[in-house]
């Protein structure tokens, strides 16, 4: 068994209103200083040792990210 | 005090949606109806406030998480705290449980869709503000429109909720969002402040809604400003 | 808080170091010979010398990226240009006497009594929303609100038309929850209550799905906002999202061809052509506008849709007395490096254009900072003839915005009955079996409740908000959705949409008709008297005689109806190019009509039963 | 400037709907192998030299997550 994250961000030149939301909110909240936030997901896979990266890299790429508007990286971390 | 003489400030936020209907259902019962503003931190002198539905700021972050730090909303934590009759609708409940005022947090809705229905409940509780005019035990027919409702607290939160009897509604007839222990409505230690997923403000009128029977909040809380 | 003023004093040019050279109007004049990419921009050869007539000169990068939007089908109607005229021809003063906006506004607009008019448009968003479902519908809905918003009106209800591929296709389970969840997403937030639409499958639409989408608005019918810059001097006023890359599309090739030459350097070849909708920016301009209209604040406005600041600074100039200067460096962007080409072209949505008096600048400001929304002064009318467009001290545009805006190519497409339309015509219906036995009935009627075009709707209408501002009176699953305008006399209107795309594909002409009546029917059994029709005209290749004749009839067909009804068509949008390889979509012209009832607590709901004894009546044959 | 991540992921009691849509999804699509999927979100912030960890993590924990139904984490990360 190994713990995986999967991160998926917004593309740079696509708008992200969720992220453009909390930055826009952070000076009301008294905190300055933070010139950008940007809001992706991120998935927390337990996988079996048998699941190669390339198939991760297919369940990012065809499943958990929408390639037209998102980008996304593949780790296998400690569990 | 007069029942027109009564006034319910409803808060708009940018993104609030549905301050023109609760404004209309406090005409209905016969209250004054004062618009408030997000950025303004200042009650001007209300009797009562309603933090209705829609999305405020987007409801971008999670519903309710950027609202909470609305100017007016201070004031609204300050007046609750000295009793005053609070209301949160929808977006609004996901305010309160955000602003503190109400405990627990409303989630993506189980069935991960927006659901937009007419929905039964069941009246738990009549003692608070807000639920006066019902009958225990009475069923009531009021939409409900959200993608985030589900009710989530810890277990012993729930706990105490239930034997405190500060469950005011709770869905029947099926449950839309996977809310735990059916939990539709909720209010706080003082029964003074109450929030509900579903929409009382979308059941005033039968040409309109499917029924008049969310008219009873606004009337339960006019009495108590009457009586007052 | 955003402060306007201050972002548009602040707005850094960020000229980069080894900054890309501008192509200017001097330097086009000085370069006559230069290749330009305007075929890979969509415009054909004598489409490109037409430009240089009429510029007397190549254009200029941006010239030609304004130009080649601009000319495109979408914007300028080429093919079908020559059809839609009917519409105009077989209106009838009569028909036309409570008409206070038609055909070539932003959206028809018709006077529906006591002081109030009501405005409504279909849009589609099919291509995009195959692309991005969500997204693609979602912005569907942003793009035809805008379109409302900018005749003065309050947007009050949505509809959408939908057609799916096969039920059970693995591309419908993409696209269908997708679009569903990106139409409910934005109207949801908007508020806006959606009272209609359909959902219709078919193979013909496997890969190319349908998203249509109807706005409905009110406004007082003395509050109309008219599209037109005029009064030199006037300023004019970008408010809303700032202007990003996304959904630039074709326009990519200018950077990647012309301007970095290497292939290393741009980086942009594979800009995405979809846009990110932000349903609560939208809201809020809604609200924005309209305390701008109510303030008087305003003397022309023109919403941001496809073809961006190109279509809404030539619209603008085209309609008014005169010219149009724009500083482009003052457009707010959020994207770096971007170029006077993109700057143009971007699609980026939530965004308006005002004309406004100088001597009102600063209340109109304050207005845009109350609702935080961003509003930078862009430009100003001016007693020239031309549309002017500078960036970084060098001219950049220098154009007659008529020939952009409105002098576009018209094509005559070659039409042609196909062949095999007989063959579909003999195939008649008659030749089938018919159930014989009660059983083989029973059958029958089961398996069509169950079929998924004749199913219940409520997976999709249950994820739309219908209640929300508290006036919708009838909404799914009833025949025609009712709305109260006024709560005082409870005058309110009703609006339906409709089209057996099967039936027009067996006779265009006749299945048009019927979308007309079926729309017709479906508004007065509500109990309202109709009063408008609105259209959708999504067909395949213009540039296939077949469908050119599906699309000629189509228009005849509706035209002819409506006049028949008595009733103007007062505005439509078509898309062509719906199929994949020689296949087009069974011809799909939705028909909107829209209606009026004097009091809305007289309307009649769909379904029997509401109380004992009802009789039951069948009425025509 | 630093580029700080921010990850906001449900409490593992938390039902965590998405992520078991997900998880269920996943076999249906010929992907074997993955016992659970958990989804969260990611905050992608462009921070000031000046801002330290205790500012971000108030900002993790009373804005970005909340703490009743989300564990948070905060790192800095090369940008
Ligand atoms: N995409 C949609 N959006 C909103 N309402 C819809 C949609 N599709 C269908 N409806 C509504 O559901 C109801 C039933 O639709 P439909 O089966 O097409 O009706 P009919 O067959 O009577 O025309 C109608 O009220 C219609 O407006």
């Amino acid at each position: 068994m190994a713990r995986v994250v999967v991160d998926v961000m917004p593309k740079q030149e696509i708008l992200d209103p969720q992220g453009q939301a909390v930055a826009n909110a952070l000076p009301r909240q008294g905190f300055e200083g933070i010139s950008e936030v940007r809001q992706g997901k991120r998935f927390e896979l337990e996988v079996d040792d048998g699941v190669d990266d390339d198939t991760l890299a297919r369940i990012a790429e065809n499943f958990l990210a929408n390639p037209v508007i998102e980008d996304w990286a593949v780790r296998r971390v400690e569990s | 005090m007069s029942a027109a003489g009564a006034r319910i400030g409803v808060i708009t936020f940018p993104g609030s949606l549905d301050d023109g209907d609760a404004r209309r259902a406090v005409r209905r019962a016969g209250a004054s109806d004062v618009a408030l503003w997000h950025g303004d931190a200042d009650l001007h002198g209300v009797d009562a406030v309603i933090v209705p539905g829609g999305f405020s700021y987007g409801d971008y972050l999670r519903c309710g998480a950027i609202a909470k730090f609305a100017p007016v909303m201070t004031e609204v934590v300050r007046a609750a705290g000295q009793g005053m009759p609070v209301l949160g609708v929808c977006n609004g409940f996901q305010v309160l449980c955000e602003a503190g005022l109400l405990p627990g947090v409303l989630t993506r809705n189980s069935g991960l869709h927006y659901v937009c229905r007419d929905q039964w409940l069941r009246v738990d509780n009549n003692t608070s503000t807000w639920t006066t005019r019902y009958e225990p035990g009475a069923e009531l027919l009021i939409p409900i429109k959200h993608g985030e409702g589900r009710y989530v607290a810890e277990e012993p939160v729930l706990d105490r909720l239930e034997g405190d009897g500060r469950v005011l509604f709770r869905y029947v007839d099926g449950n839309p969002n996977g809310s735990r222990r059916d939990i539709a409505g909720i209010t706080d230690e003082r029964g003074r402040v109450a929030g509900l997923m579903p929409h009382p403000e979308h059941a005033v009128d039968p040409l309109t809604g499917p029924t008049d029977d969310g008219l009873g909040m606004f009337l339960s809380a006019l009495d108590t400003l009457v009586a007052a | 808080m955003t402060d306007p003023t201050r972002e548009a004093a602040t707005q850094d040019p960020a000229t980069p170091n080894g900054a890309e050279p501008v192509d200017s109007v001097e330097q086009a004049a000085r370069t006559p010979e230069l290749d330009q990419p305007y075929r890979e921009l969509g415009l054909a050869d004598d489409e490109y010398e037409r430009i240089r007539e009429i510029l007397g000169r190549r254009p200029t990068e941006a010239e030609l990226a304004m130009y080649s939007v601009m000319w495109s089908e979408h914007c300028s109607y080429k093919s079908s240009k020559t059809h839609l005229k009917y519409f105009g021809e077989t209106t009838t003063d009569e028909m036309r006497a409570k008409m206070l906006a038609g055909i070539g506004e932003n959206a028809g607009v018709v006077d529906i009594g006591d002081g109030w008019a009501v405005t409504f448009k279909v849009e589609s968003h099919n291509h995009p929303s195959y692309v991005e479902p969500y997204q693609g519908a979602a912005t569907g809905v942003g793009g035809i609100v805008r379109d409302i918003m900018a005749m003065g009106a309050r947007p009050v209800a949505v509809a959408d038309p939908l057609r799916f591929g096969p039920a059970d296709a693995d591309d419908t389970r993409r696209v269908l929850p997708g679009v569903v969840e990106g139409v409910g997403g934005y109207g949801n937030c908007l508020g806006l209550p959606n009272i209609g639409g359909e959902v219709v499958f078919d193979e013909s639409y496997a890969r190319n799905p349908l998203v249509n989408a109807m706005c409905v608005g009110v406004l007082k019918s003395d509050e109309l906002q008219l599209a037109h810059a005029t009064g030199a001097g006037n300023k004019v006023i970008l408010f809303g999202s700032r202007t990003g890359l996304d959904g630039i599309g074709g326009v990519s090739v200018l950077a990647s061809e012309t301007f970095s030459g290497d292939e290393t350097g741009s980086g942009r070849k594979k800009l995405p052509s979809v846009q990110v909708g932000d349903p609560f920016t939208e809201k809020v301009l809604i609200e924005c506008c309209l305390e701008l209209y109510g303030s008087d604040l305003v003397v022309g406005v023109q919403d941001l849709g496809g073809a961006g600041l190109s279509c809404a600074t030539s619209e603008l100039a085209a309609a008014g007395d005169g010219g149009m200067r724009i500083d482009l460096d003052t457009v707010p962007l959020r994207a770096e490096g971007m170029n006077p080409a993109e700057i143009l072209s971007s699609e980026s949505q939530e965004r308006m254009c005002a004309i406004v008096r100088p001597e009102d600048v600063d209340s109109f400001m304050a207005v845009c900072r109350k609702w935080d929304v961003t509003a930078t002064v862009i430009g100003e009318v001016t007693d020239e003839e031309h549309l002017r467009i500078d960036w970084r001290g060098e001219c950049v545009v220098d154009v007659p915005p008529r020939t952009v805006a409105d002098e576009g190519p018209i094509y005559q497409r070659p039409v042609r009955r196909p062949a095999e339309q007989d063959l579909i015509a003999a195939d008649d219906a008659n030749t089938l079996s018919r159930p014989a036995t009660a059983a083989e009935l029973r059958e029958t009627v089961l398996r069509m409740a169950a079929s998924p075009n004749l199913c219940s709707r409520e997976w999709v209408t249950g994820q739309y908000d219908h209640y929300v501002r508290g006036n919708t009176v009838l909404a799914q699953p009833s025949d025609g959705g009712v709305l109260r305008v006024d709560e005082e006399t409870g005058r309110g209107i009703a609006v339906a949409t409709d089209c057996n795309a099967r039936y027009t594909r067996l006779d265009p002409y006749e299945g048009a008709r019927l979308a007309l009546a079926e729309a017709y029917r479906n508004v007065a059994v509500t109990g309202s008297k109709p009063v408008a029709v609105t259209n959708c005209l999504n067909f395949g290749s213009a540039e296939d005689p077949g469908v050119m004749w599906q699309f000629q009839q189509s228009v005849r067909g509706l035209a002819d109806a409506a006049a028949e009804l008595g009733i103007p068509v007062t505005g439509g949008n078509v898309s062509f190019y719906n199929q994949t390889g020689g296949d087009p979509i069974l011809p799909t012209p939705v028909a909107g009509v829209l209606g009026v009832i004097d009091d809305v607590t007289a309307r009649i709901p769909t379904g029997i039963g509401a109380a004992p004894g009802e009789s039951l009546l069948l009425l025509g044959d």
